[in-house]
This record gives structure tokens, sequence and C-alpha cells, in this order.
């Protein structure tokens, strides 16, 4: 069975047609990516998955069941997490405070527990506090753990969009142009990341980039969305040679 | 990193503990600090205290500066007349504002002040609440406006020299009916939001009732609220021949002038909150011929009125522009301070105030406010053992514009 | 049918001023997303300067005791230098509540908290020099025209008339402002999108002033012409009317012109309609109207719903 | 100082209290005097008319204070329960003026019925101790237990998930966080912080009326929070006791007392915009004291 599946997806803001009829498969434990230009309606499908924005028209599958109607609360409780685009860190919160939030599901203990400060509940919380510190460590932000999250340098703040994500414990993971901002040396250490984090935590990862050999170096399988629709589906290899993908995005120049 | 203490890392978890530790300890020191000061021997030194809580801001503002002026009027009388058996009396003024928390912090500001006697609050929901707090400590409270039944029975320390309206309000209903035996129709307007017109408007709707002429209708309105359009053409849809209206000044007048320039020519009558002539800017000439209920009448001809309302002139000719007739809630402040200062010096010959503790000097200064009999601009009043007050006269009066609208009289009907 | 248009007159004209008085609030709110709490005090300012410009005289109470202007200006006169001179003042309160919080780039909820005690400063201020007491324009300041006037059967006192006229005048006024001119079109583009207004090189800072003075013009205008109504009930005159005032701003659509004007409306009428025995709960009925048009629109009644960017 | 005026700083504290909690979570409900208006009306009603809770000592008893705590607490629990999950649907400004609804629906209401004493109020109510010092002993001890609630709340999962939410609730959502419910958790926890306050506020007031909760005192319990700050629970105490005091304070000044007051107002979030209490200020401390504290935390492992 599918991971995710997406069949006949659209989207419609008033006149605007942002997706249309698209349809795609994820494989339990692949990094797929979705390739397109700007505005080619790759975000939107995000947050059609993610509950944010609820499809026009067709159905999102998890696991063979529909998601239609379900809040994005409850969609990140099933086990996908994202990260967005123009970062939506909780900024007034340390980047520990971020990743614990982050943790939220996994970290409920008895509300008199918490009240009077037991045993257990504080074994809990540091043994919760340790793994927040890990995925810090993984990034590379154990320095920063105390400070402010609007305090760290744009490429911090999108490792760390990426561990708070991760600390949902995650069997999907939605990247949302994870290397924006990047420079190339920090680009192929991304690449090694996102493959290290997949291997490790058994992961599957659904990515957007525009930096096209990245996507190339770094996917599974690719598609390739142009105003809405999908226009190319299949391995790195062969979305690089498809016409269509030629005549609408890497013709362009790119 | 090894904490044990979970995510609270330790110093907050000090300076929480340190912080309830501190509250508590305060809590505790609280409660050892308090009712000492009432002990010792009245303070005379900058003469004899006496204190004042009004509502000089808020919405009852125009109340508590109307009050200001009458008590500042009564000091000057008493202590040009030699004060306490030559002691000077010295008079503390607070504002209360016109809430209840505001009111009691300066009563107990003032009563921690070692006042003798309070004047105030305003408001009767005031007194309602801070009435207890000099009743606690002791401390005689005369109200000079407060109108709500159960105010004197807060306890033996509360009483009031504001007439209720259950004895005035019937003596207006009364003179209208027969200065307009042809009246059927009446009705009915009160703030709903106040406690003055609320109570006042029972009392007329009973008086009404009990000379079969049950309201036809009852309008309800707000304090705030001055624009009466729906509420009137409600009102003459019924096609009354008798309003009666238990507002105070400023709605009221501003009721009078809509109801006048709607075309309603009937009797008004209206009751004891709007006895000020700070309604003759409001309703203009639109004022003329409404009938009044009086706990107050500037034109009683008596010594201590003649003294009251002269001073009052005096006072307000630096200002020819404003009306030389003094209020209500003035002429009742007024009297307040002065039951205070005569029973003050009663007190004074017959026990010397100085050396006398605080606490035994409130207590029999209270005895000696209820026990006197007061020659005052509102005529004679005594109290009644609980501390209400029993007055002689009440007044029905008419009011009479002069030609341009601007100012007038309340002319006394016989 | 008599009854109807007496409803309608009643709701109307009371309509009317709490519309003027929304429109104040939804100015501010357009260019700075906030709402302005000194407005009620500067709204009672623009009444007691109406006053002092026919030649009113202050009465004993106050600092300025005794105060007489050496001139008595005709109320058609008065009424707008009352609004400018309420135009000054909200350019104050701009200058010392508003402008301070965004040269500091704060949170813009504490303009809430600033023009609160903005407001508690004007109002105490007023009392201070004038007194609690409560000042009227003279009946006869319209001169000879009668007190009420008789239309289709129903009543309508001439004061509210006017006010119902002059309101209708100033709203055609600021449309006209708003879509024909040059600074209105800037104030429309500011209040869409901050930032690209000043990219596209519109002063903003001028804009907000501007947005200011009028909703300062208008808030003295309409409290000349309510004092002239009512009377001016002391230094808290306006406070009742900023509660309703920003219902019906709510009710409208916070920062739409015509929303202000069409919720004004709707809560007069509302209020008109509330029977005779049932009048107690006149304001709960407004509110409860506004409570439950929120419920369905939350944006209000012709307010933009808010965007969820991702 | 007056032991009276102390209570009615802690009573504002616990009001500042009531309107920070939501306002933590992002939401600007100023629905507070409402339920404060309830649990006042409710403690007025009972101790005024129910024989079996007076007791047979002179002062009326703690125990039926507290059950009228706990009854107040019920009934404004279960209102803001209700009313939370229709009106937190509302955002910002939206939610602030829908909640001043309630509360002028709420007030409108109290004072066309007959049973709460109509514009006149319910009075005589009975004192459960003799004197402000003994109300201000016991209201610092329930202060004490709120704050002492709310620190432990700010410290664990769900003062977390409200913070997220306030900072960004969309991403708090695809965080798992179920922000409809986290909100009205703490729209219910303010209303029964406002709720028992009223209690305590009728019985220390004497009295009891429909005033006592309206628009101005909405406005003024946001001004404690924004005033004292709304990252940590010390910044609305701060603000409560601080804007209390302060027009007493400021007697002296006479009638300038109120232009005074308004001036502060107005000044405070110039200079303090995140409030005077924020979470940065203990930074700045925690090297001093943390320092030591952990130096001393050392030598006992030793």
């Amino acid at each position: 069975m599918n991971l995710l599946q997406l069949e006949d997806v659209g989207v419609r803001f008033g006149g605007l047609r942002a997706l249309q009829g698209v349809d795609l498969e994820v494989k339990q434990g692949e990094i797929f990516g979705l390739l397109g230009p700007n505005g080619a309606g790759k975000t939107t499908l995000f947050n059609v998955i993610s509950g944010l924005t609820a499809p026009s028209s067709g159905t999102v599958r998890w696991r063979g069941a529909s998601l239609a109607g379900l809040s994005s609360h409850r969609i990140a409780r099933l086990g996908i997490a994202r990260t967005f685009q123009n970062l939506r860190l909780f900024s007034s919160m340390s980047c520990l405070e971020n990743v614990l939030v982050g943790m939220h599901q996994h970290a409920r203990q008895p509300p008199l527990a918490a009240l009077l400060q037991t045993q257990s509940f504080r074994r809990r919380e540091s043994q919760l506090q340790q793994e927040a510190l890990a995925l810090l460590d993984l990034f590379q932000l154990e320095a920063t753990a105390h400070q402010d999250a609007a305090s760290l340098s744009y490429g911090d703040r999108r490792r760390l969009e990426m561990a708070r994500a991760l600390a949902s414990r995650p069997q999907l993971l939605l990247l949302d142009e994870p290397a924006a901002g990047m420079n190339p040396s920090e680009k192929d250490e991304l690449r090694e990341l996102i493959r290290r984090i997949r291997d490790q935590f058994k992961l599957t990862v659904l990515i957007i980039e525009h930096h096209v050999p990245l996507m190339l170096g770094l996917c599974d399988r690719l598609a390739v969305l142009n105003f809405g629709q999908r226009i190319a589906l299949g391995s790195p290899d062969q979305v690089r040679r498809d016409p269509a993908v030629i005549e609408a995005y890497l013709g362009g120049g790119t | 990193m090894l904490r044990s203490g979970g995510l609270t890392p330790a110093p907050m978890k000090r300076r929480l503990a340190s912080s309830l530790a501190a509250l508590l300890s305060a809590a505790a020191a609280l409660s050892a600090c308090q009712g000492t000061e009432d002990q010792g021997p009245v303070n005379l030194s900058k003469g004899v205290p006496v204190g004042a809580v009004l509502a000089l801001t808020g919405n009852a503002n125009v109340y508590g500066q109307d009050q200001k002026i009458g008590i500042e009027l009564s000091l000057a009388a008493l202590n040009g007349a030699g004060g306490v058996n030559g002691k000077p009396l010295s008079l503390s003024i607070e504002d209360g504002g016109s809430a209840e928390p505001s009111a009691n912090a300066a009563v107990s500001l003032q009563i921690n002040r070692g006042i003798l006697a309070l004047i105030g609050p305003t408001l009767s929901q005031q007194s309602f609440s801070a009435g207890p707090i000099a009743q606690r400590r002791g401390v005689p409270l005369v109200a000079p406006s407060n109108t709500a039944t159960g105010i004197p029975e807060i306890g033996y320390f509360i009483s009031r020299v504001s007439a209720q309206s259950s004895v005035i309000a019937p003596l207006s209903i009364a003179k209208a009916l027969q200065l307009n035996p042809g009246i059927r129709r009446a009705a009915v307007f009160y703030a709903q939001d106040d406690a003055y017109s609320t109570a006042e408007t029972v009392i007329f709707q009973q008086a009404l009732t009990a000379k079969g002429l049950k309201p036809v209708t009852v309008q309800r309105t707000q304090l705030n609220d001055q624009d009466f359009q729906s509420q009137i053409t409600a009102a003459l849809n019924q096609k009354p021949d008798l309003v009666v209206l238990s507002l105070q000044a400023m709605d009221g007048g501003n009721l009078i002038r809509q109801l006048r320039e709607l075309g309603y020519r009937g009797a008004i009558v209206v009751g004891n909150g709007m006895n000020t002539p700070n309604i003759y800017p409001i309703c203009q000439k639109y004022c003329d011929g409404i009938l009044i209920a009086q706990a107050y009448s500037p034109e009683l001809q008596t010594p201590a009125n003649q003294r009251f309302t002269a001073a009052f002139a005096a006072a307000q000719a630096r200002n020819p522009k404003v009306s030389p007739i003094p209020p209500q809630l003035t002429a009742q402040a007024y009297t307040a301070m002065q039951v205070i200062g005569e029973a003050l010096a009663r007190l004074d010959r017959r026990q010397p105030l100085k050396g006398l503790p605080l606490a035994q000097a409130r207590k029999a200064l209270m005895a000696e406010i209820l026990g006197g009999t007061y020659q005052t601009p509102l005529g004679e009043i005594r109290f009644t053992p609980e501390g209400e007050v029993i007055q002689k006269n009440f007044f029905v009066a008419q009011v009479r514009m002069n030609a341009g609208g601007k100012s007038g009289r309340f002319s006394l009907l016989p | 049918m008599e009854g109807l248009l007496q409803l309608l007159f009643n709701g109307l004209s009371v309509g009317a001023v709490y519309a003027l008085f929304a429109l104040g609030y939804t100015l501010v709110f357009s260019v700075l997303g906030v709402i302005n709490f000194a407005h009620g005090a500067i709204f009672t300012m623009g009444a007691y300067f109406t006053y002092l410009l026919i030649g009113g005289a202050v009465g004993a109470n106050g600092l300025l005791a005794g105060l007489q202007f050496p001139f008595a200006l005709p109320f058609w006169l008065a009424l707008p230098l009352a609004g400018i001179a309420a135009a000054a003042v909200a350019l104050v309160v701009e200058r010392i509540a508003f402008r301070p919080l965004r040269d500091r780039g704060s949170d813009p909820l504490l303009a809430l908290i600033t023009s609160l005690g903005a407001g508690v400063i004007l109002v105490n201020l007023i009392q201070l020099l004038v007194g609690a007491e409560s000042y009227s324009i003279p009946v006869g300041t319209l001169g000879s025209l009668p007190a009420a006037l008789s239309i289709a059967g129903a009543k309508v006192r001439t004061v509210q008339v006017m006010l119902l006229a002059i309101s209708g005048l100033l709203l055609a006024a600021l449309s006209i402002w708003i879509n024909g001119s040059r600074s209105g079109k800037a104030l429309q583009a500011v209040s869409e999108d901050p930032v690209t207004a000043q990219l596209l090189g519109i002063n903003s800072a001028r804009v907000i002033q501007i947005a200011f003075g009028i909703s300062g013009f208008l808030a003295g205008m309409a409290g000349g012409l309510v004092g002239l109504s009512i009377s001016i009930a002391g230094p808290y005159f306006g406070i009742g009317y900023g509660l309703k005032g920003l219902g019906v701003l709510v009710l409208g659509g916070l920062g739409s012109v015509p929303g202000a004007v069409l919720g004004g409306l709707i809560i007069g009428l509302a209020e008109a309609c509330v029977p005779a025995d049932l009048s107690g709960y006149k304001d709960a009925v407004s509110f409860g109207f506004l409570f439950l048009v929120l419920l369905v629109r939350p944006q209000g009644l012709l307010g933009r719903p808010q965007a969820n960017k991702v | 100082m007056d032991a009276g005026l102390l209570e009615q700083m802690l009573l504002g504290a616990l009001l500042g209290l009531s309107v920070y909690l939501p306002l933590r979570c992002g939401q600007l409900s100023l629905a507070t005097p409402g339920f404060f208006a309830i649990g006042g009306t409710v403690a007025a009603l009972l101790s005024t008319r129910v024989p079996a809770l007076a007791g047979s000592g002179s002062t009326y008893p703690i125990t039926s204070v507290l059950l009228e705590m706990a009854l107040a607490a019920l009934l404004t629990g279960v209102l803001a329960l209700g009313l939370g999950r229709v009106v937190l649907r509302l955002r910002g400004i939206y939610l602030a003026i829908a909640t001043i609804a309630l509360v002028e629906i709420l007030r409108v209401v109290t004072l066309n019925l007959e049973f709460t004493g109509g514009a006149l109020g319910i009075f005589g109510i009975p004192q459960p101790f003799n004197s402000a010092a003994g109300y201000a002993a016991f209201t610092l001890a329930l202060l004490a237990l709120i704050c002492w609630l709310c620190d432990r709340l700010e410290k664990t999962r769900p003062g977390r998930a409200m913070a997220a939410i306030r900072d960004d609730e969309l991403a708090a959502a695809s965080q798992g966080i179920n922000t409809a419910d986290t909100k009205l958790l703490a729209f219910v926890l303010s209303a029964l912080v406002a709720g028992i306050t009223g209690v305590v506020a009728a019985h220390f007031l004497n009295s009891w009326n429909a005033k006592l909760g309206n628009f101005d005192a909405s406005i003024t319990t946001l001004a404690f929070v924004v005033f004292g700050g709304s990252r940590t629970w010390l910044g609305p105490v701060f603000g409560g006791l601080l804007l209390t005091a302060l027009p007493e304070l400021l007697r002296p000044v006479g009638d300038l007392r109120l232009i005074v007051f308004g001036a502060v107002i107005l000044v405070g979030p110039l200079f303090f915009p995140q409030g005077v209490i924020t979470p940065e200020l203990f930074k700045w401390f925690k090297p001093r004291i943390g320092g030591i504290t952990t130096a001393a935390a050392q030598g006992v492992k030793q």
C-alpha cells in the first residue's frame, strides 16, 4: 500500500485554480521531490496534505484512509510533520522549547503529577529534554538550545524547523524549500542530513525545492507541477529527459 | 547538562518559592498591624478632624462637585461662628470616585487619618459598600445624598440627612391632581440602571395607582443615554396627560426638552433627583411649569436657609453666569456638615474632646448626632434612633423660567 | 405605516450618531489596525469647543471658571471650527500615544492601552479646566426653526433631522474624498498593504496623520451636533458612545467605511425596534445582535475575511 | 499601608491573571468582568438568601465562602465551556468586542432581573472576616495558590502549547496541538479565576450590583496585563497590584490624580513594550543568582 496517495486533487481560490487533477503516490521510505516554477501549486499541495487547505475536489489518503475533514492537528498526530517555506518558528521561545512543542503529542503526562512535580513526572520531563537536546545536536544547534529562536541565523532557523518537525516522530516529513537561502556547501550538507535522518528515523520525505541539481541528486522519485497540474513523474533521470519538463521548467535556462 | 529538576531550572524554582514565601509572610504581618491607631487620643493639632468622601470623578462627578460646595460653605459658616467651642474644624475631602472600591479606599483612608466623623459617600451603592467599614470601625457616617431603603439600617453609626423618596414623591402627585383634576392617563419614565430612580419610581407608581391612575405606560431609560426619541414616541402613542419622571438632572432635563419638542403639552411631575438648577440650561424654556417634589426649597424663609442661600450666592458671585440658586444636593451636604459641627460642639461641652480617646469620642459623637435637633437649610431636622432623618418640611414647587429661558426659579406652591 | 415611519426616524437619528462615531474609529483602524480608545474623549472635546465658540461661558468649578470668548459665532460656523480643533486634539493623541509605538515597532495591541491613557488624561483635563457640570447649547441657536417636524404623521425633532442631514453630508464628503482624491487613495493603499504603499512612495506617516485628523474632525462635529441635541453631560459625555461605537464598528466590519455607516444604522434601528415593555433590554439587544452577527460572519457585515497566509 | 487597599490590589492581581491566561494563548478575551460579576452575584445571593450557610458564630463561616467559590467556579466554568466553543473562533479585536458584548448583555440582564436586586444590587453581605487584614491574608493565600498553578502550567505541556499558539497558531496546529481545546482551556481557567475572585470581592465590598462588571472594568484589567507584561504570570500580578494602588497612592497630587494616572498608563507601554515584567528580566538576573545556586548545589553533591 502507498503511504500517501493523492487522487485527482484540485484546489480553487475564487476563480483561481491553484491545483487541478493532481495524482500522486508516495511510497514508504522514499524521498519524493516536488519540482515546479513559482506559483505552480507546490505549497498549496503541502497545505492540502497537512490539512491547512481543504481540497475543492479529490481525496488525500494516508495508509489508504481518507484525510478529508481532518483538522491539521489531527493530521499531524497521524504522523505527518512539515516545515514551512517562510519559516514559522515560535519566535518568543528558545530553540529547546520549540523542539519540546514539537514533541507535544508524546509529552502528555497526568495533570496531577505535573502539578505536584512527582518523581516520575520529573524523570519523564528530563527524558524529553534529553531527546530534544539530542535532536538539536543532530542539526548542530545544541549550542543555541537556550537562545530565542528569533535570534538565530537564517540557516539555523531552517534547521530548527526540521528539528521541530522531527520531534513529533513523524512517518512522513514534508520539507518546504529547506535549502532556501543556503550556500552550496550548506546545501551539500543538507542533502546528506536529509538522507541520514531518513535512514535513522525510518522516514518518508516529501520535499519541495527549487534547486534542481540538489533535487536530482537527492530524490528517489520526482513529480513536476506547472500551473497546478502534474506534468511529469518518475526517477530523476526520467524527469530530466521529459520533454514537457524541459519545455516548462528546465528549458527556461535554469 | 545533568539536571534532575526537569524543565524548571533551579534558580527559577528558588525564585518562585521565595516570592510565594514573601507573599505569605506579608499576609501574616498584616493581620498584626491593623486597628491599633483608634486607641490613641483625638488628634486636634490641626483642628477638629472631620472627613468627607465625595464622587469627584467618574460619572457621578457632578453630584460630588455640588456637594463639595455645600460642605465647604458649611465649614466656613461653622468656623466663622467659632468652630467647636473655639477650636476650628479641619476638613479633609477625598475623592471616592463613582464606584464602590474607590469609595471604600477613600473611607478607609479618612478613618485611618483619625477623623471623628465622615460625610458621604455620594451614591447609595457606595454607602452599602463603604458604610459597613465605618460601622465596623465605629465611625459616625452621615450620608448627605443616599435615598435608597436600608442605608441607616447598615448599623448604629450610619445616618443620613437625605429623606427618602417614599415620603416626598406622593406630595407632588397630589399637587398635580389638585392643579389639573382632569388628569386621566399617566406615563412613567425612570432610569433603570440608577438606584435612586428605580426606588423612586416604585413610590410614584404606587401613589398614582392609589389615586386611581394606574400608569398607561412605563418607559425605562439608561443613565448615560440621552436620546429618548424612541421612548417618548412610544409613550405619546398612549396619549398621556401626565408624565412622571424619576431621573437624574441630566437625563431628566433632556427628556423634558425632547418631550416638549415632540409636542407633549400635558403636566410633568419630576422626582427629587431633578431638584437642582442644573436642569435649567438643559431643558431651558421647556422646564417651565414642571412640578417638583423637594426635600429642599431654596425659597424656604428660615434664618438657616437664608444664611445658606446668601452664602451660596456670594460664593457664586465671581461668576455671574452661574445660577445663584443652590441645588438640593448642596443644601443636604451643607446640612450634613452642620449636623456634625453642632453635635461636636455639644459633645465638647459635655466631654472635652482634648484627651478623649478617639474610639470613645466617635461613639459619643454618634449619640450626640442622633440626639440633637437641627435648624438647617432643609428646615428643622432630627433623627430616629436608627439614624433615619426626620424632616419637618417637604415642598412642592413649580419651575418658572425667565423670559430668555436661561434661568428660572423653583416657585413654592402653597 | 405611520408607526413604521416613526420607528425608522427614531432609529436613523440615533444610528447616524453611532455611524459618525464609528467612522472615526474605522478610519484609524484602516491605517493602523488598532482602536483609538481616546476617540470618545475627542468627541467630548468637540462638544465643549462648539459650546465655547458659540459664546458659551465656563461655569464656576474649573480652573477656567468664568471664561468666555469675546465673540459668539453662529452655530454653522462654530461647528466646523470645533471639528478642526478636535482634529488638532486627535493629532496630538496620535503624536503622543501612537507614533512612539510605531517608531519603536511595538505590538499594535499596546495602542489600546496608550490611547486609553490618553483618553483618561483628556477626560480629567476637561474636568480640571471646566468642571463636571453640564453645558448646553441654547435652544434658540437654530433660529426660528420649529422644535419638531411632522413628516407623514411621524414626529421628529428638528435637531435630529439636522443631525441626520449633516451626518449624511459628511459621509458623502468622506466617500468622495476617499475615492476621488490623491490623499484618499493613499489612505486606501496604506490600509490595503502598508509595506507596498511605502514602497510605492506613499508617505504612510502622513497618511496616518490625515486619518487621525479626519477622524478627529468627524468626532468633533458629531460631539457638537449631539451637544446641540441633548446638551453636554459633563466630561464623561462621549464615553457611552465609545462603547456603542465600538459595537457598531465591529458589526460593520473593521476598517470598512460603508460598514461603519451600515452598522450604525442597523444598531440604531434595532434599538428603536425594542418594544416599550422591554426597553430595559435595549443595550442587550444591540450587543446581542452584534454577537450573533459575529458568529455567522466573524469579519463583520462588510469586513474582509482575515486571510491565513502560509 | 491600609489592609483594605492591599486587598483591592490583590483582587486586581487576580483579575489581571484572569485576563492574562487567554492572552498568553494569544486570545484577547475581555470577558473577565462578566465572570467576575457572576461570581460576585453567586456569593451575594447565597450568603444573603441561604440561612443554612450563615453558621452559628458571629462571623460568616469560611467554609461557606469556600462553598460559594466552588459553586461560582462550577457555574462560570460550565458557562465558559459553552461560550468559549463559540466565541473562540473569532480572532483579535473581533474576539475582544464579542466578549465585551457578552459582558454588556450580562450586565443588562442582571440589571433587569428581580432577584439580583436591579440597579441597587444586593447589600448586607455577611462578613467572614472581622477586618480587611483577614481578607488580605485569605486573598493572598488564594493569589499564591493561583500563581503557583500558573507557574506549573507555564512550565508544562499545556503551557508550552499556549505559548506556541500565541506565537503562531497555524504552526502550533501543525505540531499536533489541538488549538481549539487549548484556547478553550485558557478561556475556562480565566473564567474560573474571575468567578472565584468575584466571590471574595462580593464579601469584601459588602454589596454587589450589576455595575461592578462593566466595559470600563474590561479595559482596566487589560491594562493590568499589558502594563505588567503578558509572558509570565508575574506580569499581570505586578500590573494588577500597581495599577490598582496607583490612584490611591496618587492622592497627594489632588485634582491631578487621574491625569497622572492616565499619563502612567500612556507612558508605561512606550517604555516597556513587553510590559514591565518579562522573561528577559529573569535571564538578566539569572546569571547572578544562578551562579550562586549552581555552586551551592554542587557543594551539596560533593
